[in-house]
């Protein structure tokens, strides 16, 4: 019924609809200060189809990867993942590479290792 | 009756169901009065795991073109692990006989509950469709014996 | 080797630990061996032999010869110590009466084979690297092993003995199974009508000798079901040309689970009907559908078909696997 | 050739508007051994079953098939009409002509044709039914309760109370189970070792029972009504018959450091113990991991200073071996291993504890004496924080899926007490969902919220940082306020799930009784019969069958009192004699049979035969015991040889019913 | 003993030491780090969307070679040990990336995660042994207080990482004692840097390394090790509070005597 919906799921192998709504992702998210959109509600809107509230939402270039919420999910349901995948429908859609290359002279400094530039182009861009 | 309309063959069915649920659904549909074809015709056994494969053969070899084995569902059944042996049993039988070249679609298995009467008719109708399409059944013969009898058919063993 | 063979059991014969030997004694010809029980150093030094015509399965005899009282001594090719070590997990052999031996096999000529390379008169039988040497009646012939092997030994299973008291030689490895399914393979690919015309051709030449029964190590009832008036399939006279083909089914279906792949069916049957190639097909699907399993891996493993995991496949697999 | 008679039901229209039942009864009248064959509008009334009894007498029958209803509905209405008329009731087939013909069918003609076909496949089969009788065993008339928790100590109450004798096998030194750890229950606040210890005494007075305290099952055997079961009793290397329960030993011992069991660690007992004053028996035991005798032969303190001379450093593990009509499993549960979540930091600091360590801190015998303290370092803790869920409501592979069921109201019970007492405590609760169905229940947590204050915040807790100050950072979320929190925490909670206990598994293979995927038992119908395993004569107390609190267990326990006490009440068991039975002339003693037996029916023995040349052969051979069969027939398929076969479903009336409808 | 080895390009460039002080260290304990020829960027970052192939193929390269060097591959940086694990593992879970990647891979030998993934700390934890390591220390750290920071890379997702405790690892706890310091334990050290955030949002990266090295100043920590290039950039360049952080390859060359003008 919601292809948004069905691409974030196919996207992620993410079981959203496993969640329990314990919150234990949002308790343990280390951007959670920054988001607009929490982790706990990443998966709830995914689940519920409503992904262009996200795709519109500064969240999705917050999230850390760092995976805290994937080991900790007593679900199973793996909400990085899920930001990953709303992350990467927004990212490739045409024009809209949140990072350039051109941009990123600006942004680095000398001890900038290459490994963040590799990472945050692989993050927000394709 | 389910009658093939283009050769009116009428095929022979046999049911084997469990006492507890399948025979118990059987009986829903019955009291519901949902109809499923009148070929259909239906043995009792305690257990599916009752049912030796050898029953089944049984049936082939005197002239039944389809054979259906309905128990509880894997995990209801009322002897706690029957079915799960059957389902073993009647894999590796539906898997040797297709192996054999007989129609893989002959021999069905369906887990029924008591309280599936719908779903016992439904499983009927389908099966009894299927088996007049496919047509008598075509036995392993014996190339000996085929010498003597007319194209195609083996007679009854009476 | 079949030295080696009579030197250990006069050994063990004379120090009292077994009463009797069994292995295995040639026939009316040098092709013809049979299981045999010795019960002397003479007698061992006459009969015994061990060549590449040695391919009956010794094991089945156990069941009676273990009943007898005192200890005997079982030389046991790893297949048969396969079929000797499945009847132990099902109570039919007294494993306290029996010194299992371990022998090493390389393999074993299928005497069809030779002859269809047009070597006859048959006298003796010698291994010589990748080849045997035949002495016949009419000078000495060479015939390469995979040319002369039988089935079963070129899609050896293993050649490691899963029980056993004593070794001689090396104890060998599994072998890979790749090549042991692919005729069930073959004919798993084939269309439904192809494979029915394959098996009525083969089955239709049954003649219910009962050979493959009488051999079969997994076929050790007391009273075999096809001898009973009361199991309803006695079948002295067939009632109908299907319940031929419903024998080896139900036959299959006996020793399904129990069947250690040993050969010895297709082996002894007069018309050549691949028998092991519906055991196989169990074989298989116990493989693929539960998990790997190896009958006669040892004798605590619980038959598969007496076994369940609540996540097995439902029978609508063989259905879906044929689309695939 | 057997005579048998043929009776056709019209049911009223039921079955005679569809079917014909005339040309049923008269095409069946002429199948080769039917002598009468009769229809009659109502075959189940009065006048219809005086029919069936007349012809039965008249003709001499020696079998009849009734074509009716569904067997399920009248078929022992008409096996005991049989029986009335001399005839044997298991020589009646029915032929269901309406549920399964006149029911679903529209066309007469169709319809007729097949219930005469249905009919002739019923005396296909009645040619070859054979006259059983249901066996009948003993009963002994003794029950055993296995686990001595509140759920065995009631059970057994009751059991003894009805007049009958019952043994409590514990594995500890004492009976009383978990409830003798905790501190108040819920939702009356009452002392849990107020309302316990009390029954514990009645059972070591009650003359019908019998406690096996230190001792574990060896093996069980039989059947229902008649169980042999051998029990190992452990050496506790302390005379039972002289220990006086002084404790002079305990205080003499000079091995302290020895974790205490009962205080779940949280502090240190001697190598010879009893575990808490009110135990029963109480009987000291020593600890032969610690003790210097025991061990290196050096000591042998407490034997100087037993008056009466119970020390006995030589005793080794004894077996008793005792039969039972009944078996109760009361094994209880456990606390499950919360280290596995590491974000808890369970094992990094003290403070973070186990509901149930918390019921021992706050307990007057506890090893705080009552008052809250802080394990790391003896302090007051002024902010507390419960977590909920711990382990419990998880996938598979991170935990148990099933919620735990006990922990929101004793934790609700926690946060109030603690409030009562120390009044300038702040507790804090992440939960889920609060779940408090149950008399009084949900009125006790509002309790907690509205007269007590705890703050109740709903989100969870996703990391535990232990700090050097020695306060907890309790990261969590506030799912309400949408954000995310920091609790400087002096003290941690875990609510954990708790499960099955680990014997128990070996105890349902002993004991032949099904268990699901996390180790409960399971009930014979989980609404009908809650209290029974599906192995006739093992029943169910406590949360051995599922989480449950102590009321819930309490009633439990009644309840499968009163089905031990029915069963145990009986002089006889009748059994279904429609069972398995092995011809042994057949039999290869292959144990394929007994694999699949559900119900450990199935056992070998070695018997000889004489054979026909006149020697013996000894042969391994199965035997069936038909008060334990239930019939199911898995057995007859998995016998290689036929040796097993199915009385009242033979293979031979199978295949005849199968050659009746395939002609 | 040899192994092929993942250097990655931080370690060509910005971390040179780290790579410099890997190969000899690991020489010195009798393991040849064999280079894989011909390696490209593995990405620094594992996409966990299923639809991502071709940005893992320069990993399944790697991987691939490693195969052909022995079987093994062993990293240094925490990212690249954190990419190639994942992409290995996803061969053994799932078929379809192994069908799919296998589809682009055309020309090369297919690759069906028969490599396995090792990070020079498990390394010296599984198979060299931490009393070897010990062994050859000839300049302990005595009296250091050092303050191990694993981050987010090496750990998690830990079913595919297997590399340690998640929640409560210690192989780099074992790492300085071995080498005669004292670990610190501190509630910080798996939780995320700021990574590549930092490019993105500078202040909310800040607040995840001040985090960070707040919890190990607290704890008393002298200096802090990593092995991961971008966890060393935002811990230093980052927190506000100043404590040195090292790789865990700089400490383990001080301790065996093979950095110029040792120890302080």
């Amino acid at each position: 019924m919601n292809d948004l919906k069905d691409r974030v799921v196919r996207m992620s192998g993410s079981r959203v609809e496993r969640c329990m709504r314990c919150g234990k992702c949002s308790a343990t998210c280390p951007s959670y200060e920054d988001m607009e959109y929490h982790p706990h509600e990443f998966v709830y809107l995914v689940e519920r189809g409503d992904v262009e509230k996200l795709l519109a939402s500064e969240s999705i270039y917050k999230c850390l990867t760092c995976f805290a919420c994937v080991e900790r999910c007593p679900r199973g349901v793996e909400p990085a993942k899920v930001v990953e995948a709303v992350r990467l429908i927004a990212v490739r859609e045409q024009g809209k590479n949140r990072l350039k290359p051109d941009d990123l002279p600006a942004l680095t400094d000398a001890d900038l290792p290459g490994q963040a530039l590799a990472t945050a182009l692989r993050k927000y861009a394709k | 009756m389910q009658v093939n309309e283009q050769t009116g063959f009428v095929p022979t069915i046999v049911a084997f169901c469990c006492n507890w649920c399948s025979y118990a659904g059987a009986d829903l549909s019955g009291t519901n009065r949902l109809q499923y074809p009148a070929n259909v015709k239906i043995i009792r056994v305690p257990c599916s795991c009752r049912v030796n494969p050898m029953f089944i053969l049984r049936a082939f070899g005197r002239g039944a073109d389809g054979v259906i084995l309905c128990g509880c569902h894997p995990g209801d059944c009322h002897y706690t692990t029957g079915n799960y042996y059957t389902r073993r049993r009647m894999t590796l039988l539906c898997s040797m006989l297709d192996y054999l070249g007989i129609e893989r679609k002959r021999t069905r298995v369906e887990w029924v509950s008591a309280a599936e009467g719908a779903k016992f008719a439904k499983t009927m109708r389908s099966f009894a469709e299927e088996i007049a399409a496919l047509g008598p059944n075509r036995r392993l013969e014996d190339l000996r014996v085929r010498k003597s009898e007319p194209e195609g058919r083996v007679p009854d063993a009476e | 080797m079949r030295n080696k063979l009579v030197e250990r059991a006069k050994e063990l014969l004379a120090d009292g630990t077994v009463t009797r030997v069994i292995g295995w004694k040639r026939g009316e010809f040098s092709y013809d061996v049979t299981p045999a029980v010795f019960e002397t150093a003479e007698e061992l030094e006459k009969d015994f032999v061990y060549d590449g015509f040695c391919g009956a399965n010794v094991s089945k005899y156990l069941i009676r010869e273990s009943a007898k009282e005192g200890k005997i001594l079982a030389f046991l090719k790893p297949c048969d110590a396969f079929s000797f070590n499945q009847l132990l997990a099902e109570h039919r052999i007294r494993r306290e009466n029996v010194y299992a031996v371990g022998i090493p096999c390389e393999g074993m000529a299928d005497i069809g084979k030779i002859r269809s390379a047009g070597i006859d008169g048959v006298t003796g039988i010698r291994e010589e690297g990748e080849e045997f040497v035949l002495s016949t009646l009419y000078g000495e012939e060479r015939i390469a092993k995979k040319d002369a092997l039988a089935e079963r030994c070129l899609v050896c299973k293993s050649k490691r003995h899963p029980v056993y008291d004593e070794l001689i030689g090396e104890e060998g490895e599994d072998l890979p199974d790749d090549a042991r399914f692919e005729a069930v393979d073959k004919l798993e690919k084939m269309t439904a009508e192809e494979r029915f015309q394959f098996w009525r051709g083969e089955l239709s030449r049954c003649i219910r000798c009962n050979a493959c029964r009488n051999v079969c190590p997994a076929c050790t009832c007391e009273n075999c079901v096809f001898d009973n008036p009361d199991s309803g399939l006695s079948q002295k006279a067939a009632a109908d040309p299907f319940e031929e083909s419903m024998y080896h089914i139900i036959r299959a279906f006996h020793v399904a689970g129990r069947c250690t792949d040993c050969g010895e069916c297709s082996r002894v049957c007069p018309e050549n009907i691949p028998l092991h190639l519906l055991n196989r097909k169990f074989i298989k699907d116990i493989d693929e559908l539960y998990g790997a399993y190896r009958a006669g891996e040892n004798a605590e493993n619980k038959n598969p078909l007496v076994s369940f995991r609540e996540e097995d496949a439902e029978p609508s697999v063989v259905h879906e696997r044929g689309r695939a | 050739m057997r005579k048998i008679g043929v009776f056709v039901c019209h049911c009223g229209t039921n079955i005679a508007a569809t079917v014909d039942v005339k040309a049923v009864a008269e095409t069946l009248g002429r199948e080769p051994s039917v002598v009468v064959s009769e229809d009659y509008p109502y075959m189940c009334s009065e006048s219809g079953q005086n029919l069936i009894k007349d012809s039965i007498r008249d003709y001499g029958l020696d079998g009849i098939v009734i074509c009716s209803c569904s067997p399920r509905m009248h078929e022992n209405t008409f096996r005991k009409a049989a029986a009335s008329a001399g005839l044997n009731p298991y020589m009646v087939e029915i032929a269901n002509i309406r549920e399964q013909c006149s029911w679903i069918h529209k066309d007469k003609a169709e319809a007729t044709e097949k219930a005469i076909l249905l009919g002739k496949a019923a005396i296909a089969k009645v040619l070859l039914n054979t006259p059983l009788i249901a066996g009948e065993s003993g009963v002994v008339k003794r029950a055993l309760v296995i686990g001595g928790g509140i759920a065995g100590i009631q059970t057994a109450l009751d059991i003894a109370e009805a007049g009958f004798p019952v043994d409590i096998v514990e594995q500890k030194p004492t009976i009383g189970g978990k409830m003798a750890q905790l501190d108040k229950t819920f939702p009356t606040l009452d002392c849990s070792a107020c309302i316990l210890t009390p029954k514990m005494v009645d059972c070591a007075q009650n003359e019908n029972i019998k406690i096996y305290s230190y001792s574990e099952i060896e093996s069980v055997s039989g059947f229902v009504g008649n169980f042999t079961v051998k029990i190992r009793r452990k050496a506790r290397y302390v005379d039972e018959t002289k220990c006086t329960g002084c404790g002079l030993c305990t205080e003499k011992c000079p091995v302290k450091k020895v974790p205490n069991e009962f205080n779940l660690g949280l502090d240190n007992r001697r190598a010879v113990y009893i575990p808490f004053a009110q135990a029963v028996p109480k009987i000291a035991a020593i600890d032969a991991d610690y003790c210097n005798m025991l061990k290196n032969g050096k000591c042998g303190l407490c034997s100087k200073v037993c008056t009466v001379g119970a020390i006995d450093y030589k005793q080794e593990d004894t077996f008793v071996e005792e039969r039972y009509g009944a078996i109760v499993a009361a094994t209880g549960y456990e606390i499950a291993d919360v280290s596995r979540y590491g974000e808890y930091a369970y094992n990094q600091s003290k403070d973070v504890v186990t509901s149930l360590e918390l019921e021992r801190l706050m307990n007057a015998a506890g090893p705080t004496g009552g008052t809250l303290l802080r394990p790391s370092d003896g302090k007051h803790p002024h902010t507390i924080v419960f977590v909920q869920c711990v382990g419990s409501r998880c996938t598979p592979d991170k935990g148990k899926p099933y919620c735990s069921k006990i922990c929101c109201m004793y934790t609700a019970k926690h946060a109030m007490l603690i409030r009562e007492k120390y009044p300038d405590t702040e507790v804090y609760v992440f939960y889920i969902d609060v779940r408090t169905p149950g008399k009084n229940f949900d009125e006790f947590w509002r309790r907690a919220v509205e007269e007590f204050g705890v703050h109740y915040i709903k989100g969870a807790v996703g990391k535990i940082s232990p700090r050097p100050d020695g306060t907890l950072d309790v990261q969590g979320s506030d799912l309400l306020m949408d954000e995310q929190l920091h609790i400087s925490a002096d003290l941690v909670v875990l609510a954990a799930a708790i499960e099955p206990s680990k014997t128990a598994r070996s105890l349902a293979t002993m004991l032949t009784a099904s268990m699901d995927t996390n180790d409960f038992f399971t009930e014979a119908h989980p609404k009908l019969r809650p209290v029974e395993s599906p192995t006739a004569g093992i029943f169910l107390s406590g949360v051995c069958q599922g989480p449950k609190d102590i009321p819930e267990t309490v009633a439990q326990a009644s309840a499968c009192a009163a089905k031990v006490i029915g069963l145990l009440s009986k002089d006889k068991l009748k059994g279904n004699p429609c069972v398995a039975h092995s011809d042994e002339m057949m039999c290869n003693g292959c144990s394929n049979c007994a694999n699949v037996c559900p119900y450990g029916a199935i056992t070998y023995s070695d018997k000889e035969f004489r054979m026909p040349d006149r020697t013996t052969k000894t042969r391994r051979v199965a035997w069936v015991n038909p008060a334990v069969c239930q019939g199911c027939g898995a057995c007859t398929v998995a016998c290689p040889s036929g040796a097993m076969d199915l009385l009242g479903f033979s293979n031979s009336q199978i295949m005849a019913e199968v050659d009746a409808l395939c002609r | 003993m040899k192994i092929a080895y993942y250097p990655g390009c931080t370690l060509k460039n910005r971390a040179r030491d780290l790579d410099r002080y890997a190969r000899e260290t690991a020489s010195a304990l009798g393991c040849e780090f064999e280079e894989i020829p011909l390696w490209q960027c593995c990405g620094g970052a594992y996409t966990s969307a299923k639809d991502e192939i071709a940005t893992k193929l320069a990993a399944v390269r790697a991987l691939a070679a490693g195969r052909d060097m022995g079987g093994r591959v062993v990293t240094v940086c925490s990212a690249c040990f954190n990419v190639l694990a994942q992409t290995n593992r996803e061969f053994l879970v799932n078929p379809d990336f192994d069908f799919k990647v296998n589809n682009y891979l055309k020309g090369d030998p297919a690759y069906h995660g028969e490599a396995s993934v090792v990070h020079y700390l498990t390394l010296l934890r599984d198979e060299i042994g931490f009393d070897a390591v010990k062994a050859r220390v000839t300049n302990p750290l005595k009296g250091k207080k050092i303050a191990a920071y694993y981050g987010c890379l090496l750990l998690r997702p830990s079913e595919a990482l297997a590399f340690d405790d998640p929640e409560d690892p210690s192989v780099m706890e074992d790492f300085i004692r071995a080498l005669g310091a004292e670990p610190v334990n501190y509630s910080m050290r798996n939780e995320c840097c700021g990574g590549y955030l930092t490019l993105e949002d500078r202040e909310a990266a800040k607040k995840r390394s001040n985090a960070v090295v707040r919890s190990a100043a607290e704890n008393g920590a002298d200096f802090m090790i990593t092995a991961c290039p971008l966890c060393m950039y935002n811990l230093t360049k980052n927190a506000d509070e100043k404590i040195p952080v090292r790789y865990f390859t700089d400490v383990l060359a001080e301790a065996f005597g093979l950095k110029e003008g040792a120890a302080e």
